[in-house]
């Protein structure tokens, strides 16, 4: 898996209506941002469960990025407030227990904010990158490698 | 036998004639020493089975969700914080609870004396004032309790409960101020260092789940870990698994956890799991000024929120 | 669920009427009118001479008070518009004429040519990479190049290219043509001709917005001689993250972040040597936006605001302009500046201006922005002419008085910057309430026009193994150029559950989305992906082909490859294809636990409980009973009319006192409008289209339980008596502008006697109690001034104020009260004017000393009266109200709404509105306008035979609920309840589907129908 | 803080003498912030409004006489103060109450005025001496064109060329034109100006009646303080007559091909815009037209031309007074264009030239910078 040329995989879960907006307007514009990042796409911020953190950093997922509309523009009126005190905790108590600063990180971009999204990713990528594969939650197989159920990769 | 332990005793026989309560959750003496257990009792007849001693330990909230009878309650400190929560979280009415506080001195770390002494040399306890007679087949010996409190009761911040309808025993001196410095040694320690340590103490874990079932406030009718539809957790006693069984245990407990120790207490193996607790008190303490169990308004810190929360540190380009 | 229907049937009027509305021109307020319109059973055209809906809104940033960004709020919108199939955008287009009469209207369009056929151009883009012309980006106010063929913004819609033929090569000198072979999709066609085409409808709505003020016509702002001038609008797009920096703010002359910047005040407004005496209304607002955005992105910028009076007056705005003027390096001053010139070297700006004591200060800074008026395009005199509508001198539609959205020409209505210049809220809520008039017109063609798709009956999968088939799509070569694109087809056949897999060039071509329809049936699909661009715009196109090939929508899945991996992987085609194939597979395996998601559909009781009997809730109850609706109109008090008995005139001259017992009468006399004074609600439950609400009526307090579709709030506002201030309430010679107004009606030959009168603004608002503005004391104090010189020409009449707030056209009822002799004196909040009881040579008299602020000196003058223009204050019953409802309360105490930009009148809780001063203090028009919204937002649930709940949205599993409330807590629509067991219920009607409580619920009890936990699993499974 | 009540007198008596504008004021001290005075020395006209609005102006102070009537503050005012006419009431006062408080050097302009009808107190006799050789003809019947020289090239020996050249354009232009001579008095601009009504009044009352008198229907001025006065003031006292300045005349004898300026002329010569000429009358294009027809010529802008134009400070009867060096805008002009590298620094009004020429002299420019008025340069170039 390792090699010279690692790349980290990183789950992103966006808000349908800034972030991922947000995502697409840097499409659109055509700004380039590296490619490690796998999106999933939530209704608001405030729907992201800790668990499915947990569970992608658990699958392998060297980084994971939160990212919602900024405080105060929720579609959903509050959506993103209670979505930013389960992050303000979750992210103290994960580094408090020696998980790597870094490896999940936050942000708020809004729909007209492309260049920012792809400014978030790439410093979100470098981080990453620096700190190296995932090891800590990983849920490793006996045999050691990723455990792949259902689904064969490439 | 204690004032306390009369005090108690009076005010159940109180309620029992009265018929106010149908029963009252207590404690009795153990069959072994330094072993005092919960009691139900149901009948003017079996107060004087009550008692009130150092070792009365078990966090009593927990017997009282889903009681359909009206019950009265021999509250500590901590078993009245999680009386509030569970009042708040609708699992406990309000009105069909009489809550018998008591100010407590802390319980005894059953442990520490028998380091002391050696193990199942005691055969018998007693308690007057401060001093604590423990008999061994041939000897006695008399000891300070204050010595040998559990380390949470030590630092207890609120001995007295925080809600009661009606208190028995003098509240003490004032009680310490939490500095959360465990907290924060722990947090000053390299990061290596800490996952280290909380990977040595979470392998130790068997997955027996004593700390959840042991929790006041572990009340889910189906737990995060239990489910299959998703299968969050892994049954199996993986590393990982093991993690994000405590991580997550703990998180719903943010803002929720009034650190009585049960669970704790309850670990067969002795994990440290209050580390974690601990962790999300001091959290709650700082970004929200919240403390768990102390007010029936006081909405779950992560039930609610402000405009102008501090949020996690932010990518910010 | 209950269903009471309560259509009256009213006689049919013998002409033949038609069920379509036309709005012309499609910024925020045409786009709200629309959809407002298409949602109480109309066919829409909505048409603008723009290539793209959007209006001036699309180009703003952020909007004040609440910093949303500008283009968050309102795409959505666009997306609305763009897939009801009741509305139809039509871009490039002009009204040429009108014929007919209200309800049949001919209206005659004229199409330019876009050179590209709508029909066939998917916006992908590839046509601008050919293309070899630059030309200046409209969108972007010229600051930037777009290519001669583009999509007009990247969030157009429709997002269709258009060749500028003004600077096309071919087009102009018949050279090039190199996008039309690069147009796999054959759409470039250069043949297109202009079009004139002719629809029919029942009604016109006009909301052609507004030109900024060009400084270009007036020299003295040395726009075009000084490069670091900039106008307001061209300032919106330099900060702006999609703007041509990407949101970093440089200047203009040399790029470089400017640390200094000036803003001008009234450039283009309140100006008579630029011909335009109006307040363009929104420009202190902005202003302030701007400088608190600016110090966002330089937080040590310093920033001075010029201005003359700040003009701080809606809802929220002056706390907004306190915050603005209490950051670090920010100065609000109090004066006009000159540009003087600017510096050789470095091109700063040089500004005199005088300051408050007897200085004039020069000035440098990095960057000049010129807050540029509001005024009425060219083109709205040639529209005026075409329809044969009155415009007044302004250039602005004239309105009958109290009818704000009419025009001169029956069943023609006007809304937004085209009545005068506003903000967006006023503009949104005109453009409902000019709906609402075209729905009242029209209402017995309700549903005549419009389409209701019908889908063949869905197919039941429950129990089938999934059968997923995967469609990839090339987009043109958007997709193909980057990610290897039958690599990544092969690559999913081989996915768990997949059972077919394609390549489309375009996969929501007409072609392409029959094919995908077909191959469902052939294969026995029971569950869809579509690799290809961004859900946000296309899912509606793919889940309806589901539709028609009879499967659940919700049995779909995008991928997105094409915003979120072609395009921003351009140089590593392999890592693309890599990524390409991982969204693929996480899609897949959310596809395989897809499940069917129903929505249900329940009645709608058509009616209306409307809360408060003074004119705004009178004139809602009048839209809505107009349309048929039973109206049960619940008053406090014992009689009808609420403050605007007490108010005989507007400042414009309008008879209030006729118009109100007008509207006393028609109400008391409308056979569907059910009026109880006396009455209080009591008890409110329910959810919208099926509200029961308890009323006590009468002294007795009796009982009465009411059932309605929808609740209009319109509780009013008060004028608080300001005990303690100015000696009210203590001296009877002062006295309040509604006592005022009274004594001048009952006993104006009092005022022969009186030789001065002062009057005092801002008693009780805009301090530490209420920092709020009262909004319609200044015009109010001005009107009653004007008075007082009309009674006794040679009286004193002062006006001590601190800004005088005659916003928009009422500013030249300000200038009039200067003409004619007022004197007005400014005073700041902690230099308050001085009021004491004289005797003095046998005269008695009220002496007030202020400072004047020029002068320096204190000044002192004697006054026969003393008027204070007390604040506009909440009635104590909004609270009580406000937890009866489940509806919150600002800060002040006025409701609040949804959305302070795009949701004026509406709760976040469906099926409550609220209209008038319940909202905050405004003027009689404005209470109307709004009246007539809260009708037509009303409409839009009561228009319906049945509402529909459910879809995405969330569900508990009794079973795994402790019932421990958490999800009660955090839900933003308190759409969650306990049952009587305890265990939380959702109810399907409030649930708007944002997760928040699944996402809570430590049990798993709570879960979201299409983002369940188990799906989100499974995906991350997949990663 | 100093404690007053408005002076309702006082508020009455500037009314009356035409200064009611002061009420549209809303004090946003644009005036101020616009002002040419304001380059030099504090001034504050948004205060003298307010004073007056409140009736407490103090008479004797020296600002009411500062401004030059350039029209800068007005053309801008955004509530359309006419500022130049509350201080010209403001004078009126003065000059009627406190006649010590008005200037000394004015004082003496006006007693000329008075007596001989122009400031200098030169004879009515000498008023035709420029026309020496040129043979101009009395205005007659059917020669109804008077060309005004204005007193400034009448009397001032230094000006004549003015005067005289015009003369020889209008001549070569085909004009059929006269003068009046004798009976022509100083058409009494600067005199209004300083507040002196009543001798305006008079001054314009004897030139209409001598205009009449020969039979003058259209005028063509020199200078645009006689443009402005005879074109907006004379109709109202009963002089009607189609007004034109020089420059819009020769404006349009090139348009009629009447004249054509052959000769080159080689040089770098900046326009400056004449207030009475430019704000006062937006006369701005015709100037710069009959330049650009002038083969050779490098016309320049000013830094601030047309509508932003510098006055010279010659305007508001400040022509008469003294300006403290340091604080003449005519020594900003001429130094703005030597910088600019301009040879000739062109205008259209005698008071402009009058300035232009002092400053150049005063502050050694001779040999960098002519100054010429346009119809000088026209004359030369036929």
């Amino acid at each position: 898996m390792e090699s010279d040329t690692w790349e980290p995989k990183i789950v992103a879960f966006l808000c349908n209506w800034c972030s991922y907006a947000g995502a697409d307007l840097a499409g659109t514009s055509r700004i380039q941002y590296p490619s490690n990042m796998r999106v999933v796409r939530v209704p608001c911020s405030g729907r992201i469960d800790p668990l499915f953190i947990l569970a992608s950093l658990q699958k392998g997922a060297d980084g994971v990025l939160v990212s919602g509309c900024h405080p105060g523009e929720c579609h959903y009126l509050t959506g993103n407030y209670s979505a930013r005190r389960k992050f303000a905790v979750l992210k103290s108590l994960l580094e408090y227990t020696g998980l790597e600063e870094g490896r999940v990180q936050f942000s708020w971009v809004s729909a007209s904010e492309g260049a920012r999204f792809a400014k978030v990713v790439e410093q979100v990528t470098a981080r990453i990158k620096a700190l190296g594969p995932s090891k800590k939650l990983v849920k490793e197989t006996p045999g050691g490698s990723i455990h792949v159920a259902a689904h064969p990769r490439d | 036998m204690s004032q306390l332990t009369r005090e108690i005793r009076e005010a159940a026989r109180k309620l029992l004639r009265a018929g106010q309560v149908q029963v009252v959750i207590g404690f009795e003496r153990g069959s072994l020493p330094m072993r005092s257990r919960p009691c139900f009792v149901r009948c003017e007849e079996d107060v004087d089975r009550l008692v009130w001693d150092g070792f009365c330990e078990t966090d009593v909230a927990r017997y009282l969700p889903k009681r359909k009878e009206k019950a009265a309650i021999v509250a500590k400190g901590c078993d009245s914080r999680a009386l509030v929560e569970l009042i708040k979280e609708n699992q406990v009415v309000r009105d069909q609870v009489v809550i018998i506080g008591v100010a407590c001195k802390g319980m005894i770390d059953g442990s520490r004396i028998e380091a002391k002494m050696g193990r199942g040399s005691i055969v018998e306890d007693d308690e007057t004032g401060e001093k604590l007679i423990l008999k061994g087949a041939d000897s006695e010996e008399v000891l300070d309790r204050r010595e040998f409190l559990h380390v949470r009761c030590k630092a207890c911040t609120h001995p007295v409960p925080a809600l009661y309808d009606l208190l028995v025993g003098q509240p003490g001196a004032e009680a310490p101020k939490d500095g959360f410095s465990d907290v924060e040694e722990f947090g000053a320690l390299d990061q290596e260092a800490r996952w280290v340590y909380l990977r040595d103490e979470m392998s130790k874990c068997i997955r027996c789940y004593a700390c959840r079932n042991a929790c006041p406030l572990c009340y889910c009718p189906e737990c995060f870990v239990d489910g299959s539809q998703p299968q969050w957790v892994g049954k199996s006693t993986n590393l990982a698994d093991t993690m994000v069984f405590h991580l997550i245990r703990a998180f719903h407990l943010a803002g929720r956890c009034v650190g009585c120790g049960a669970c704790e207490h309850a670990c067969p193996v002795g994990v440290d799991i209050r580390k974690l607790n601990r962790k999300l008190q001091k959290d709650m303490k700082d970004l929200f000024s919240h403390e768990a169990g102390l007010s029936l308004e006081e909405v779950c810190p992560l039930a609610t929120f402000r405009a102008d929360d501090p949020g996690p540190p932010m990518v910010d380009p | 669920m209950p269903h009471e229907d309560n259509i009256i049937q009213l006689p049919v009027p013998a002409r033949k009427r038609i069920g379509a509305v036309m709005v012309v021109g499609a910024g925020v307020g045409g786009i709200q009118a629309a959809l407002d319109a298409a949602a109480s059973g109309f066919k829409v055209y909505l048409v603008d001479k723009r290539p793209a809906i959007g209006g001036k809104m699309s180009q703003l940033d952020k909007t004040f008070p609440t910093n949303d960004c500008s283009m968050c709020i309102l795409s959505p919108k666009f997306i609305e518009c763009a897939t009801n199939p009741n509305i139809t955008i039509i871009t490039n287009t002009k009204v040429e004429g009108v014929e007919g009469e209200a309800g049949d209207f001919d209206v005659h369009l004229f199409e330019e040519p876009r050179y590209v056929a709508e029909e066939k151009c998917t916006g992908c883009g590839t046509c601008s990479e050919y293309c070899p012309v630059f030309v200046p980006d409209v969108y972007n106010e010229g600051l930037s190049k777009t290519k001669c063929i583009h999509v007009h913004f990247p969030q157009a819609v429709p997002a269709k290219s258009i060749v500028d033929a003004t600077r096309c090569l071919f087009l102009t000198r018949k050279e090039c043509q190199i996008c039309v072979p690069a147009c796999k999709n054959k759409a470039i066609d250069f043949h297109q001709q202009p079009k004139a085409t002719t629809l029919k409808v029942g009604s016109l709505i006009l909301a052609p917005g507004y030109e900024p003020f060009d400084p270009l016509t007036q020299s003295q702002y040395g726009y075009d001689r000084f490069s670091n001038i900039v106008t307001s609008l061209e300032f919106e797009r330099l900060i702006s993250a999609s703007g041509p920096n990407g949101g970093e703010l440089y200047r203009p002359s040399d790029g470089k972040v400017p640390h200094k910047i000036a803003w001008i005040q009234c450039v283009g407004s309140r100006d008579e040597s630029s011909g335009c005496t109006y307040c363009s209304a929104v420009c202190c607002m902005y202003a302030t936006k701007q400088v608190i955005l600016s110090k966002e992105h330089h937080p040590e910028m310093e920033a001075v605001v010029l201005h003359n009076d700040i003009r701080a007056y809606g809802k929220g705005f002056e706390r907004f302009y306190e915050r603005a003027k209490n950051m670090a390096g920010v100065r609000y001053v109090w004066a006009k500046a000159a540009i003087v010139g600017e510096r050789a070297e470095t091109k700063n700006v040089v500004l005199r201006y005088r300051t408050n004591g007897t200085e004039v200060r020069d000035e440098e800074f990095d960057l000049v922005v010129l807050s540029v008026g509001l005024h009425a395009p060219e083109g709205n005199r040639d529209l005026a002419g075409k329809l044969a509508i009155q415009v007044n001198q302004h250039g602005f539609c004239e309105s009958p008085a109290f009818s704000p959205m009419e025009t001169s020409r029956a069943g023609v209505f006007n809304c937004g910057v085209f009545h005068a210049p506003m903000d967006i809220p006023d503009a949104v809520t005109m453009a409902s309430g000019a709906a609402s008039l075209a729905s009242q017109l029209l209402w017995e063609e309700r549903g005549t026009m419009v389409e209701e798709k019908v889908f063949p009956e869905e197919r039941d999968v429950t129990g089938e193994a999934p059968r997923v088939g995967l469609f990839v799509c090339d987009c043109g070569t958007n997709i193909a150029k980057v990610v290897d694109v039958p690599r990544t087809v092969e690559y999913a056949k081989g996915l768990p559950g997949v059972v077919y897999a394609a390549e489309e060039t375009f996969a929501c071509s007409v072609d392409s989305v029959g094919h995908i329809i077909k191959t469902i049936e052939k294969e026995g699909l029971n569950r869809v992906v579509v690799a290809a661009c961004t859900p946000r715009t296309h899912e509606p196109v793919f889940q309806n082909a589901l539709r028609e090939a009879g499967l659940n929508p919700y049995l779909f899945e995008f991928a997105n490859i094409r915003e979120q991996c072609s395009l921003v992987h351009m140089a590593d085609k392999a890592r693309a294809t890599q990524k390409a194939k991982d969204l693929l597979r996480m899609a897949v395996a959310r596809a395989t636990l897809l499940s069917p998601l129903y929505r249900v559909s329940y009645g709608v009781t058509r009616s209306a409980l409307i809360i408060g009997g003074g004119i705004a809730g009178m004139k809602a109850a009048l839209s809505l009973a107009d349309q048929g609706i039973i109206v049960h109109l619940i008053e406090k008090g014992n009689g009808l009319g609420g403050l605007a008995v007490k108010i005989p005139v507007t400042l414009e001259g309008g008879d209030v006192r006729r118009f109100v017992e007008g509207v006393i009468a028609e109400v008391s006399s409308n056979d569907l409008i059910e009026v109880m004074t006396n009455a209080e609600l009591a008890e409110y439950s329910g959810y919208v289209g099926n509200f029961t609400s308890v009323v006590r009526v009468g002294t007795a307090g009796t009982p009465r339980e009411i059932r309605h579709g929808v609740t209009i709030v319109a509780t009013g506002a008060e004028e608080l008596k300001p005990r303690e201030s100015y000696l009210y309430g203590v001296d009877d010679r002062v006295k309040t502008l509604l006592e005022l107004d009274e004594a001048m009606e009952k006993n104006a030959d009092r005022f022969k006697d009186c030789n001065s009168v002062v009057f005092i603004q801002c008693v009780g608002s805009r301090d530490a109690e209420r920092p709020y503005c009262s909004r319609v004391c200044c015009s109010h104090s001005v009107k009653s001034a004007l008075k007082l010189k009309e009674l006794k020409p040679e009286m004193d009449v002062y006006v001590i104020y601190r800004d005088m707030r005659t916003y928009g056209l009422k500013e030249d009822y300000y200038k009039k009260a200067s003409d004619q002799g007022v004197v007005f004196i400014r005073y700041e909040a902690d230099d308050k004017p001085e009021i004491q009881a004289v005797e003095e040579d046998g005269r008695a008299f009220l002496r007030l000393t202020a400072t004047e602020p020029i002068l320096g000196q204190r000044l002192e003058i004697d006054a026969d009266m003393v008027c204070v223009a007390a604040a506009s204050v909440p009635p104590a019953g909004n609270r009580p109200l406000s937890r009866l409802l489940k509806v919150p309360l600002n800060e002040d105490g006025f409701f609040m709404e949804a959305h302070m930009k795009l949701r004026p009148v509406d709760f976040a809780t469906d099926g409550i509105f609220m209209c008038g001063t319940a909202h905050s203090p405004k003027f009689i028009d404005e209470s109307i306008a709004q009246a007539q919204a809260a009708a037509s937002r009303a409409m839009t649930v009561l228009a319906r035979k049945e509402l529909k709940a459910g879809g995405p949205i969330s569900r508990v599993t009794p079973a795994k609920c402790s019932g421990c409330g958490v999800c009660r807590n955090v839900c933003p629509y308190q759409a969650i309840s306990a049952a009587e067991d305890g265990v939380s219920v959702v109810n399907e009607a409030l649930c708007k589907g944002c997760g928040v409580c699944a996402a809570s619920c430590r049990s798993g009890a709570l879960d979201l129908g299409g983002v369940s936990n188990n799906q989100t699993w499974s995906v991350i499974q997949a990663l | 803080m100093k404690v007053t009540a408005p002076f309702k007198e006082a508020i009455e008596m500037i009314k009356e003498a035409g200064g009611e504008a002061f009420r549209k004021c809303f004090q946003c001290g644009l005036c101020t912030a616009s002002c040419p005075w304001n380059q030099v020395r504090t001034f504050l006209p948004h205060k003298m409004i307010t004073e007056s609005k409140f009736g407490l102006v103090e008479l004797g102070e020296e600002d009411w006489w500062l401004c030059s009537t350039c029209n800068m503050c007005v053309s801008r005012c955004p509530r359309g103060v006419t500022i130049t006419d509350v201080i010209r009431a403001v004078r009126n006062i003065t000059t009627d109450s406190v006649p010590r408080a008005v200037p000394a050097s004015l004082r003496s302009a006006v007693a000329s005025l008075k007596n001989a009808g122009n400031p200098w107190g030169g004879l009515r006799d000498e008023r035709i001496n420029w026309t020496r050789d040129l043979a101009i003809p009395p205005v007659s019947e059917g020669k109804e064109t008077l060309y005004f020289s204005c007193c400034v090239p009448a009397y001032d020996s230094k000006m004549a060329n003015v005067a005289r050249a015009t003369a020889r354009i209008l001549k070569e232009a085909g004009a059929d034109f006269g003068i009046v001579g004798a009976k022509e008095s100083c058409c009494g601009e600067s005199v209004r100006k300083a507040g002196n009504y009543d001798l305006f009044d008079k001054l314009a009352g004897s030139n209409i009646k001598a205009f009449h008198e020969a039979g003058v229907k259209r005028i063509i001025t020199s200078s645009p303080h006689c443009y402005v006065t005879f074109k907006d003031e004379y109709p109202g006292l009963g002089g009607n007559f189609e007004v034109l300045h020089l420059t819009q005349y020769l404006a349009r004898a090139i348009d009629e091909g009447r004249l054509t300026l052959k000769k080159p002329f080689p040089k770098k010569v900046v326009y400056h815009d004449p207030c009475y000429l430019g704000r006062h009358s937006t006369v701005y294009d015709e100037p710069r037209k009959i330049l650009g027809n002038i083969p050779g010529l490098t016309l320049m802008d000013e830094m601030n031309s047309r509508e932003h134009s510098l006055c010279c400070g010659g305007g508001g009867a400040r022509i008469w007074m003294e300006t403290k060096k340091g604080e003449r805008f005519s020594d900003i002009l001429v130094e703005q264009a030597v910088e600019l590298g301009a040879e000739v620094l062109a205008t259209a009004c005698p008071y402009c030239i009058l300035n232009f020429k002092d400053s150049v002299l005063t502050m050694g420019r001779e040999d960098r910078l002519e100054v010429r008025d346009v119809s000088e340069i026209v004359a030369e170039v036929m």
